[in-house]
This record gives C-alpha cells, structure tokens and sequence, in this order.
C-alpha cells in the first residue's frame, strides 16, 4: 500500500488550502481544522490563516494521511488501443479501410477556445506532433470555434463524417458537460450517433468522463493527433470487421 | 511622466510608425464615415433613452431598429423614424418605449419630419442623457481628487456569472488592495446581437453586461470606495456585435474602463470586419466623451501565436489602436494599450525580451495608461510554480514602469478566480510593488545589449509590418492574417448583414452631439 | 453549516498536494484521485501530475467537500483568561499579589532558536509589544536557548520561579513533544510541577496540545508578553485566593 | 570575471577595511598559534588513522585524548604519545586503536620519543591519509573538467534524520537539477564534544554527521554524478565543537564545500570564543588543502537582527572571515563567503536594498563563490506567498551574478523541505536562472540613485565598525555583540575548558604535513 509521501516513506502527508466563509482567527482555524478531520487527517495542523474581505478567511493546512491506496488495484480507465506514429496509422488506413477518413472538429458552443482543436487538427499540430490535416488518407474539416450543436451536425452529414471531435474547455457551471451532452442527444434524435465515432477532449476531459456522457473517447492534456487518430481508426476497422465479418 | 530613452530607439523611426498606422486608420475611416450599423442606430436610442424589453425579452431598441430595417429606411437613421413617432403619438419617450414594447405602437408610417425638426425634438432626450455622462466623468475626477490616483493600477476580474455573488468578491478584492475592478462576460454574450437586460445571475465562465449589472456594481464600488478612502474603478467589454451600445451603457453608468479593440472581435470572435469598424468608431467616440479609458487586446495575439516570434505584431496592433482612437477624439491618457507577458518562461533570457518589449511600450506611448497582462498560455495546473512565473511578470510590470497591472493567478489553467486566488494574487502585487517601487527609476540598461537590441529589432520589425499594411489596406492585412495568425475575409464574419450604407440624409443627432462635447473637449486642453 | 468556499457560496472548493512513491502518469493520476476521494472528494480533478526522481510524482488535485462544519458548534480550546494591557498587568500584580513575580524562560532541549522566547521576554519585545523584561513587578529570567531540561529545573529553583517559560520551535519527529512532556515528567518527580505555573510556547504550539502535555498554557503565533503574562498573573491571583481563602 | 563597477565604490575604502581585518584576524592568530584544543588533537589523531568507538559509542579519539588530558601533558600535543605507544606496543594504528577502544591498551606509560623520532613514527600514516586527501582533491577537479562547471550553482538541503532517507532526497533533487546537496545536521550535534561514529538513522531536523554518513551520500552522489553527467557536490557542517575533526572526515570523503565560519559557533551556539578561534583555524587550513570550499555564516545576523539596519554587519564579517581564510591559506576561490536576502518584503524599495547589498558584496569579493541565502525570517505559513517572495530572491541572484544559489523553499516557515517542497524549488530557481540567464550583465544602476547610495552607506558603515574593532580585538568586540546583536564572554560558553595553551615543545606533525602541503600549492599560484 502506497500513502502521501512528504519526506518519509509512509509519512502521509499532504497539504490542503481552502477559504471559509466565517471572520479569521482562532474560531476559524478550529473551523478549518474540523473541515479538515473530516476529510480524515487526525491531527491538521493550520500553519496559515488570513482575513480576505469581510467574513471570508484562508487556510493552509499540512496533515497525515492514515489510508493509502494498493497501486496494483488502481485501474486506469483510459483508451486501450495503442498508439501508433502518423505513418503507421497512414499505412493502416490504406491496408485496412482502403478509403480517406473523414473528420469534423470544431469547438461547439458558446466556447470560443480553439488552440486544443487546432493543435489535434492544424497541419503543423502542437509541441512537435504533426495534426490530423497532415495525414495522407485523412480529410479533416475544423470548424473553428462557437459552432452550434446543430451546425456541427450539420457538416458532419454533409461531408459524411466518420470521426466528429469535439473540443471543450470553458467548464464553469459545468456548461461543458451541458454542451456534450446536448450533441449526444442530437445526434441520437437523428439517428446518427451509431454511424459516426464520437470523441471529445479539452484541458479538462477524461477518458473516463467521455465515456459517461456516452462518447467513444476522451482525450485530455498531453494527448496529440496521433492518439486520437490511433483509436480512430482502429476502432473504424473493429466497426467494420464486426459488421461485415 | 515616462520621458525616457532607456532602449536608444530610433525616435524618426517611431515617428514613421504613427504615420502608416494613420494612413492605415484612414483608410478605413473613410469606410466608416459612410457607413451606419443596426447597433450604431441602437446606440442613438439608448442615448435618447430608450431601454427595457417586450414579453420575449427583446429589447426596445432591437424592436424599433428591425422594425425601421424591414419597414423603413435603416439608411437614414432610425433618428428620424423616432422623432416621428414621437411627434405624432404625442407621447413622451418612456411611454412610447413601453407601447412599443407591448406591441401598441410602431415606429413606422408615421410622417418623416426634416432633419431640424427631428434634431429638435429628440435634443432634450439626448442632452439629459449627456448630461447624466458628463456628470459621471465629472464625478469620477472628483472622486480621484479626493481619493489620489494610483500606479500602477492593480486590475482583477470578477467572473462568477452571478451579479450578486460578483458583488462580494469584488467588495472583498478591494478592500485587499484592488484598484480595478473587471466583470467579465459570459461567453457567448459578444456574439448576441442584442444585449441582454436586467440582473443576471448565470452566466459561464463570467456575467452578462446589462446596464442594470453595471448599475449594481457601481453602486456597490462606489460604497466600498468611500469605506476605503480609495477609488475603486469598474471595467468591462464594449466589445462583440454590441460595442457602442455596451459603450453608451458604461458612459451612463459611470464605468471607468471599456475593453475596446479596434480588431479584437474581427480576429477572435470572427466578427465581420466592416461591422466591427464601424462599431468601434462610435463606440469609442462615446468611450472618450465619457472619460473612458480603453482597454485594448493585443495580449489576445500571443495567446495563440507565439510571443517571441510575433511580439513585433503587438507593437504595430498598438499604433493602429492608437490612431483609430486618436480619430474617435480619445486622448492618449484614455488608450490603454494592451500588451502582455507570454513568452514561454523556459526561453532562454525570455525575461530580457520581456522587459525590453515592456519598456519599449513604455517609452513609445509615453502618456498611454498601458495595460500589461500577464502570463496566460504557459500557466499550467502546477500552481506554486504558476505563481512563480506571476511573480516574474509583477517584476516586470515594476521594471518598465506600467500603468495597469492586470493580476495574473495562480489557477489560471484551472478556472476563473477563487476569491482566495484573487487574495493571494493581489498580496503577491503588493509585495513587488511595495519592495520594488522606484525599480524604474534605478534601472538602465547595457548599450547594444540584449535588451535595447530585442527592442530595437522588434521596433524595425512593427515598422516593415505597418509599411505593408499601409501600402494596401488594413481590410487586406486582415484577409491575410497579420494577426494572431488569423485570416478572415471582408465579406465574412458574424454581424455583417447590420451594416448599411448611409443615405445622403442620413441623420445621427447622438453623434452630432458628441462631437460637440469633443470640439468643446478639445478646446480646453 | 459553513463549507470551504471557491467561488460560490457552498461550493466546497479545496485544494489538495501530495506527493505518491509511483511513478508519474496516467496510473500515478487515478491513484492521486483515489487518495482524494478517500478524503471524502466525490470527483477530484486531477490539476497537475509532475515526476520527481525516480518513482515519485507529485500532484495538484482540486475537489469539493460534500460536508461542512456548524461553525457555532466549534469550540475553540484558547486561554480563556482576558488578555489585559502592560499597564493593567503591572496594576493587577501591585493590587492582588504585592511582589514581584519571577519568570523563568528558555528554549530547551537540543533547541536553538531563541527568537520567539526572546520575543516574549526581552525589555523590547516583538512586533511592538514589549517584553517581560519591561514590566514592573516582574522579574525575568531569559536562559537562552539548548537549555537542557534540568538546568533549567534548577535555575527555576534558585530564583524561586513563579512561572516556567519554554519554548520549542524545532518538531521534526516530534522532538518538541518528547522534550515537553520530559520536562513535566522531572519537574513531578522533583515535586514542583504544582508550584509552578508551567507555560511553552512556538510556531507549532497551541493551547490546546499544551494542556493535553500537562501544561497549564500554550501559546503560539501572534501571541505576546501581554498574552502569557495576563493568562499568568491572573492565574496566580486565582490559585492565591483558592489557597488563601 | 564580475570585475565591475556598477555601484560606484570606493576602491580605497575597501583596501581599508581589509587592511582592518588583516589587524583585527591577526591580534587574533598570535592567541590560535599560542594554543590547541581536545579536538585539534583529535583531528591530529584521525589524520594519523585513528577510528571507532568503544562500547559505549564513544570514539577512540576521544578516549586517547581524555587520557593524555588525564594522565599526561595534552599541553605538548598528542602526537608524541601516540607515537610513544605506537613504538612501546609495536601494535600498528588498527591494532592500538582497537586495543585502545577495547581497554587493553593506553597512550599512557610509555617513554616519550623525540620530536623527531615521534615524526618519523607518524610519518607513513600520515602521508597515507594526506595522499587520500589530495586525491580527492585531483578526483573533484577531474570530474569538474569532465562534467563543466556551472553558475550559479543550485544547493539544497536534505533533513530527513535518516541517512538512507537523505540519499533517496539528495538523489531525486540532484535529478531534479540540484548541483550541491547539504545534509543538515541533527540539532544539538554541534554542542557534542565528539563525533558520533556509524551510519545513523534518527537525527531531529537533520542528519548526524558521521564519517560513514558522509561516504555513503558520497558514494550514492557519485553514481547519480555519472548518471547525469554532472558533478553533484556534497556539503556538510564543520561546525561546532568539533570543527576539525569534522573537516578532516570532509577531506577524507571527499567533501566538496563545508559550513565553516570564523564565528558562528560563538554567536549562535555560544561556544567559547579562543577555542572557535583555535578550532577554526585548524579546520581551514584543512579545507584549504583538501580543496573544499568554505560556506560562512553571515546570513546568521539577519535572522536575529534586522536586516536593513544590519546589513553592514554581514560586510564586516565576511571582510574578517576572509582574512582569518587567508591566514588559514585558503585562496579566494574557495571562500564561499554567506549573505543573505532578508530583508522584510513590504519595506518600500527593499529589493532595491537587496541588490545592492548583493552587487556590493559580489564586486568586493569578486573572485568567491559567494554563497547568497534565501529569505527565512519572513517567510510565513502562506505557501504560495513564500513561493512569491523566493522567486524575488532568484530574481536577485540573477541579477547580481551571484556563485551558489540555495535555493528558499515554500515551507520554510513550516517543515524541513519535503520532497515536492524541493522540487518546486528547484523548478523556480531553474526557470529563473533560464529566462534571466544575461540580465547581470544587461542591467546598470542609475549613478547616484538607491542603489549606489546604498552600497555606499554601508560599505562606509562596515568601514568604521572594522575600524572600531580593529582599535580594541575581536574578542573585545564579541564581548560587546557587535554582531546579530549577541553578547559573549571570553571565559564563557561551551567548550571552555578544551582549551590548552601550547608546551615550548609541543608537536602537531599533521599541522606541519598541511603546511607542507600548503607551501607547495602557493608556489604553484
Ligand atoms: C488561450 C486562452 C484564451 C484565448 C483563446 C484563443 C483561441 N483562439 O483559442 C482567448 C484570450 C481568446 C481566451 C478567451 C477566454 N477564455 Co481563455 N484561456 C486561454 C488559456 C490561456 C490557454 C488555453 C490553451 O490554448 N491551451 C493550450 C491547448 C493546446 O490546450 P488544450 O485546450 O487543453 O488542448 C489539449 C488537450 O486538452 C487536447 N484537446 C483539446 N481539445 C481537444 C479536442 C479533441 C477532439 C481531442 C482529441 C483533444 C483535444 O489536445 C490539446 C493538445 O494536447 C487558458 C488558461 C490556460 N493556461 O490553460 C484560458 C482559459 C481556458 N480561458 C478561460 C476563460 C474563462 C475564457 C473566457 C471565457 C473569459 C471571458 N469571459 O472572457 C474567454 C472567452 C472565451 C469563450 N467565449 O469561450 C478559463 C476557463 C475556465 C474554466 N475552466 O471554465 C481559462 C482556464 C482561464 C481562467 N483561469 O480563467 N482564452
Ligand atoms: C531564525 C531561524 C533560525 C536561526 C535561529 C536564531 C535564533 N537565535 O533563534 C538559526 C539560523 C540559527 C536557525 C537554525 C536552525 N533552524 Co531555524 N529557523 C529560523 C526561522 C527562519 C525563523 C524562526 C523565528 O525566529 N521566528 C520568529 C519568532 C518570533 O516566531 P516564534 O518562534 O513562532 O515565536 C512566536 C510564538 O510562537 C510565540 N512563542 C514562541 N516561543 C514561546 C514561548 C512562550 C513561553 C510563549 C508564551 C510564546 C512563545 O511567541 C512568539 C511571538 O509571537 C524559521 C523559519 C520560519 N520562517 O519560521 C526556521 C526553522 C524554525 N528552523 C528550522 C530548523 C530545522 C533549524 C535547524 C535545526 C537546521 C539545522 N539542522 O541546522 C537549525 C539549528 C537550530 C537548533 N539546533 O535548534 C526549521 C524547523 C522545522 C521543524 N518544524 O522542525 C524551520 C521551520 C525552518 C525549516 N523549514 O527548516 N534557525
Ligand atoms: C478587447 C477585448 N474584448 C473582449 C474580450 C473578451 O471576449 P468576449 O467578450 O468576446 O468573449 C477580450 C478578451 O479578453 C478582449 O481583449
Ligand atoms: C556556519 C554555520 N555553521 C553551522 C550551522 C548550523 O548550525 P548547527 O550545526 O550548529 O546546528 C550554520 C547555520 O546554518 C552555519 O551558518
């Protein structure tokens, strides 16, 4: 069993900070140390507090852990297809499916951030990794950003999308999880999510996530066109050995 | 104030700069001044004091405008069409808005009176409204007598998409050591060709501006102001398809700063161009009647092109900011130029660049109240060393001598400002600022070295850029991607079917008035 | 019910580091999520994953606490004594006691640092609060610092001490506490643990661990000569009275 | 190399004040040379081989030299005896060590030989362990020539208590890109009048420093030197009542830098003052040959005094403790004299005061690696605030060239660093050394602005103190607490009583083997 390590195996330690909404002082720091039981460190220590405003005041607190985690046990819930370079996917595409594959990006909503679909889509791609656009045997539309549900759908069957990616990265108020949501929803109004694979990412998408709003993958920081065009395209060939046998 | 020449730049290339960025600028002016927008003619509404919204939550302005554009004649103004109305309803102008409003009167069919008429008729509305905005300007130098102004100006965003809740943390960044007060706006809002009205309460990612969340807000700061003995300015965006209407709402409202970039909403938000220029004309206009300071988004351009690279694109953006806003009669101590601190922090003497393209700003645009925004795009869930990197950017901020010190937080790659981010940010300021405060003066730089040759570089570079846009035109510059790498073309873009072109009678009595506060303006200084 | 405050009243925000003994990536990360949620953390984000040497990683998590805290239910265990000015102590000791009362203070044990006892006792005090040394009626006795714990008995003997002063700054391993509860342990044996008030005092020390160690107060940041000398002297009048009648 | 002048001082004024110390460490040195103590002789005798301890722990060392103290004449040295027993017995080191240890021999009854004779006994094994010494000098020049030098260089510290704990610590920090790794001594140690023996594995906020402890962080830092490509140097405390001891076992393992100041033992632990004089005499002289950079003490001073009224303090000892450094032989490159950055953040322009005391002290010493210390004394609980203020003190390490870095940790005012606290550290200081790489040799300083002033001030300041001092002695000086405010007694304090003043015919051949040594350097220079 693996625990918090400050400077001795086993040691447990961790530091928190949080605000609460009550005037600082010793009343506060009693406040946060209990916060801070709760969360189960025996014996927190308040090594700070400070007034912020009116009735608002700020903790930092160092404890000891007394669980641990067996890091066997830990499962990662992330895609399992593994992930090859651009020109083993090209030579994959061309052995396999025998045709372009079709992607549709775009940054949907009221989002107007682009710079994560851009890095998966843009020829030149992102810290060295070359983008979808680059790929011999992949058609790649980026839509930009703040594009409806309904115009992305629309795109998607007008070119006959195969892989629609969708990129998220305002999630205050969760308005991310609304806007994921709602294409899902879409799509299954019009029949489409069964012919199309679904993929989302964004600074603060999982895998794990994605798969519980009903997307085929998630991909979050640190992941490139490669892994995302890794999965695409196996998971495209599963489809299509499955269907046709 | 800022006279210094600390980088040895070459001051008739400077010189040469400020004249392709006019000819630049002109260029376009020429467009504008034969142009009118469906939010232009809004705005001239507002100004005679049109306000609220029907069942559907339209508002009264978007109601009449549409009417005049598929009924009338949207070239002419919709001055005319108001004055009409208003003359042959016999009412007076709230309960004309309201009739509007409930579907019991209409803009339309009435007899057009001619140009003085209508002048005269809606002269008291707009006089009470100028009124009101000159009061608020005169207000707000008042208070800053009374109070002392502060520099650099610590600057934080507020950004809950709750009024209410925005409230409390703006209250509590004051009383730690705020000057400046930004609520950001929901996204999605710059590109709703209406603004939304009344108290709002959700919003993502920052609040909707209305015109009665400024008013909450500027009541709210002017009471924090007066426990705290210190001025507490409030900021925030007349930018997107509404720029002179959120403009006209800020001149009412007595807000002190407005974001308003000349090419922001072109480049970022795929606003149409020709739109957006017309747009920000007149919105600026208003900006510097009302002793409004601009905030302008040239930090935007790094956040996705790299800094390094591309930092000579700023400094040109700047020049055309300059004189776009030199046109809109806003004198240099209302622009405040936008530039910002993004080079990646692992760039070897990055901090050099920094600070040369800083004090470069700085000594360019001497009276220019300079907004410097912080390190953005290689802040990372890391947030001890985020505030590392935001501490470097406070050095730099005291370095160079800059006026408007946009906090960075350490929690910028994760989301919008806890209150104990903001607290933590501005205790960080404070610090440099207080253990730094005469920094500028004390520092010089090495002859030919790093720093006076990265600025000098960037300098020739902003002036060969100015020089080709100036040989074609900016609307060119723009479909070829100058800017943040961005192309887009004249013709496209949201909002460009609310431009139209101006009758040869066409009737504006807003403007009219305010270049009458401008000649006045420009009489006395 | 009050809970840690993000943005949002009621949101429970915190923050959370620590670093794991595995390596970093995707398994370190949905390890560093399973420790939060241990903490009580439904649905902690994963902020930063960052290796360090080999087979450690270190983590920024944020989450939200689904509990909270009465805060009027929070006790707080501090000196319960009023804390009165110079001027009022040196009157109350003239009034009630009619000597001078003796302070003996040290830092003791392997303990080096002497700021914080210094702060208490020196004439000029700390942080704009006067020392012990300044009082009328009070004469005080400042060690110095590795004072080890007979010595100090000793020296609290030969000036008949009325109040015992130690302070302890260095914790690591918990030195402090085993030279804290030492002292008591000698002083009981030596038959003066009830003659004296005993007080200590640090960066780490609260009122409420002093009293759990024997000690009849603790004292710790932000507090000052007026602080240990009100609590001291009006314990001293109550014990009289309680003696005397 | 920073031969500069950017702060305008007086060349003259500062020839004075080193012709002040060169007074002042000299009244002292006629009492060192008249003098030795139980742990020169000590030293003595680990130089000759002895090792180990006896049943009770305690170290054969001390046992020998407890009994010539007892039985004999410690006055004469403890060489003539060993040797005495050496020939009496016929056993060799190992053996009379182990029967030393096991009570079956004794340095006592034995005829004493000649001076020469006794030399000429001694001879082999000390030459066996100044071969050992002066190869590890060659060694650390070899992998210096084979890995490069870096500058700054990046110290941290390891504290866990646990030796195989701190290498894991030292290891992942050197990964991290740590160049100098501290093990931090058990608190208390330095009042031990022994060194305690063994690899130990519980230490409170620090690490016994042992013999064994020292090569088997030496051992893992090689490996990790090799699997890096970079030579990660090793430090440790020759500190305390065993100064020499400790710096013989530094010398032996191939220690690379070692905390020795000429007075920190009797401010801050309050150790007889003649015997640190004697003790740190014998210590440097050893460091000095084994090629071991020294680290003094004076960033001590700031954290009991204040830092802005003192900071002349700090130049004056750094003047005496490089005299007493001369004197001892150690050329400037080894003179790792301290200072330190503690000056409280929210005293207006205090970073200004910083960078000059940090300029100042870089070009009057211009050749030491000058070792600058973070901020301590102001660093709070607030982590993210204390990350704020070590990223100013970065700042001023770049700015000011100066030679080893140790790096301020967020948890200073918490904890002995963590794992992650070291990290971070180091990611800091890394991005700051990167993006500020040149600015030492950018930046200039406006000619008579804060800056100079204030290096000015207190050069002039640490002038007269020298000279006050210089007019009474040093021990004189220590009496009154001229520095960190701190009062000692002549006879007072730990140690007192180790004290032995010297035989006409007193004998210490190890002494003469360094002068040897010593003598055969300088011709090289
Ligand atoms: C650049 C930037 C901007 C630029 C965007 C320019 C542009 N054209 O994209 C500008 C300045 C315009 C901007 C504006 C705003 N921003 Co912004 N912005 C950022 C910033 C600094 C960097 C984001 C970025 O580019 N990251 C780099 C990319 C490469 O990373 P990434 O998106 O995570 O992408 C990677 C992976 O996630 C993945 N990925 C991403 N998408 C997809 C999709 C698929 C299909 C796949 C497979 C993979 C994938 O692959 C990428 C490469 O590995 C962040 C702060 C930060 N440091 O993170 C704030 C940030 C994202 N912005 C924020 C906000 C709130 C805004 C505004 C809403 C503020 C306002 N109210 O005005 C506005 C408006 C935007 C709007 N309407 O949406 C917040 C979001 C808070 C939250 N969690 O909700 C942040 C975190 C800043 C903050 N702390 O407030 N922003
Ligand atoms: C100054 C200092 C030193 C100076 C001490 C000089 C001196 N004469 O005191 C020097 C440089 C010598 C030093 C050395 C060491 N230090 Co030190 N030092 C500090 C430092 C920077 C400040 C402490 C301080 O002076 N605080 C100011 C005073 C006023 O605060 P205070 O003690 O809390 O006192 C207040 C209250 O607590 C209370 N109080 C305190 N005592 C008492 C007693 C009574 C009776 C009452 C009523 C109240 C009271 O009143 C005071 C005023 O409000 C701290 C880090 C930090 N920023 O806190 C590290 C720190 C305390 N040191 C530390 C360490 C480990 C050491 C060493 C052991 C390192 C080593 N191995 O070499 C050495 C050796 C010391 C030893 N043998 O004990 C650690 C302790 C870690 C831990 N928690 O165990 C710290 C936290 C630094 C770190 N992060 O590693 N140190
Ligand atoms: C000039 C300007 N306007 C507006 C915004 C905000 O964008 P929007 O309101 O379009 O979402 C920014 C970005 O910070 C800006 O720099
Ligand atoms: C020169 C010197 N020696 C020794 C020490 C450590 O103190 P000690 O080993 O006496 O606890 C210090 C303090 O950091 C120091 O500066």
């Amino acid at each position: 069993m693996i625990r918090p390590y400050g400077d001795t195996m086993g040691d447990g330690k961790v530091q928190l900070s949080f605000s609460l909404p009550v005037a600082a002082g010793a009343h506060g720091i009693e406040c946060a140390r209990e916060i801070a039981r709760q969360m189960g460190l025996p014996d927190p220590a308040v090594v700070d507090c400070e007034p912020m405003g009116e009735g608002f005041s700020h903790y930092v607190v160092y404890g000891m852990v007394p669980y641990g985690v067996e890091p066997d046990a830990i499962r990662v819930r992330d895609v399992d297809t593994p992930v090859m370079s651009m020109e083993e996917i090209e030579q994959l595409i061309a052995d396999k499916l025998g045709r372009d594959i079709v992607f549709v990006g775009a940054s949907t909503g009221s989002d107007a951030h682009t710079v994560g679909i851009d890095a998966i889509m843009n020829m030149k791609g992102f810290a060295g990794h070359y983008g979808l656009e680059r790929y011999k045997h992949v058609r790649a539309y980026n839509m930009g950003s703040q594009v409806p549900n309904e115009a992305f759908i629309k795109k998607a069957r007008e070119v006959n999308a195969d892989v629609l990616l969708v990129s998220q990265t305002v999630t205050q108020k969760d308005v991310h999880l609304h806007n994921l949501v709602e294409l899902v929803e879409l799509l299954e109004a019009e029949k489409m999510r069964d012919q199309v694979i679904l993929v989302c990412g964004g600074a603060r998408i999982t895998h794990e996530l994605a798969k519980e709003l009903g997307y085929d993958a998630g991909f979050g920081p640190k992941k490139y066109a490669e892994d995302v065009a890794s999965f695409a395209v196996q998971e495209l060939i599963r489809r299509k050995e499955q269907a046709g046998g | 104030m800022h006279r210094m020449n600390k980088l040895d730049l070459d001051q008739a290339r400077i010189a040469q700069c400020r004249g392709y960025a006019a000819r630049i600028a002109g260029g376009v002016q020429s467009y504008i001044d034969r142009h009118t927008t469906v939010t232009v003619e809004r705005t001239v509404l507002r100004l005679c004091g049109v306000d609220g919204v029907d069942r559907f939550d339209v508002p009264v302005p978007n109601l009449m405008v549409d009417e005049v554009r598929q009924g009338g004649d949207l070239s002419r103004g919709v001055s005319i069409y108001l004055a009409a109305a208003l003359k042959a309803t016999g009412m007076d102008l709230p309960a004309l808005s309201a009739a509007v409003a409930g579907g019991r009167a209409t803009l339309l069919g009435h007899p057009l009176p001619d140009a003085d008429e209508a002048r005269a008729i809606l002269q008291p509305l707009l006089d009470a409204s100028f009124e009101r905005i000159l009061k608020n300007r005169a207000d707000r130098e008042q208070y800053l007598d009374r109070f002392g102004r502060r520099e650099p100006e610590i600057y934080v965003i507020v950004a809950t998409g709750n009024i209410h809740e925005d409230v409390v943390q703006a209250q509590a960044a004051a009383a730690a050591g705020a000057d400046v007060i930004a609520v950001i706006r929901s996204t999605g809002q710059s590109l709703l060709d209406y603004v939304p009205y009344g108290a709002t309460t959700e919003g993502f990612g920052g609040t909707y501006a209305t015109q009665e969340n400024f008013r909450i807000m500027r009541r709210a700061l002017d009471q924090t102001s007066e426990q705290l003995g210190r001025y507490i300015k409030l900021v925030n965006y007349a930018s997107g398809l509404c720029m002179p209407e959120i403009a006209a709402m800020g001149a009412l409202e007595r807000l002190d700063m407005m974001l308003n970039d000349s090419m922001y909403g072109i480049i970022f938000r795929d606003i149409n161009m020709r739109r957006t220029f017309v747009d920000q004309y007149f919105s600026r206009s208003l900006n510097a009647v009302a002793g409004i300071t601009i905030n302008t988004g040239e930090d935007n351009y790094l956040t996705t092109a790299d800094a390094v690279e591309n930092a000579h694109t700023v400094l040109a953006s700047q020049f055309i900011n300059e004189a776009f806003a030199l046109t809109a009669g806003l004198p240099a101590r209302q622009m405040g130029l936008g530039h910002a601190f993004e080079i990646d922090p692992m760039v070897e003497n990055g901090f050099l660049y920094e600070i040369a393209q800083a004090q470069m700003a700085r000594e360019i645009f001497p009276e220019a109240p300079l907004k410097y925004m912080p390190p953005t795009k290689h802040s990372t869930g890391n947030i001890f060393h985020t505030q590392a990197q935001d501490t470097l950017f406070n050095t730099a901020v005291m370095m160079t001598g800059q006026s408007i010190h946009l906090l960075a937080m350490m929690t910028e790659a994760i989301h919008t400002p806890f209150l104990s981010d903001r607290h933590l940010a501005i205790k960080n300021a404070r610090m440099v600022q207080t253990t730094m405060r005469s920094i500028a003066d004390e520092i010089q730089y090495a002859p030919g070295g790093i720093v006076q040759q990265r600025a000098q570089a960037v300098l020739a570079h902003a002036q060969e850029l100015l020089s080709t846009i100036a040989q074609g035109s900016l609307f060119e510059a723009l479909e070829q991607g100058v800017f943040a790498e961005v192309k887009r073309s004249q013709d496209g873009g949201k909002g460009a079917e609310g431009v139209v072109q101006k009758h040869a009678d066409y009737l504006n009595p807003a403007m009219e008035k305010i270049e009458e506060v401008r000649r006045h303006d420009q009489t006395l200084r």
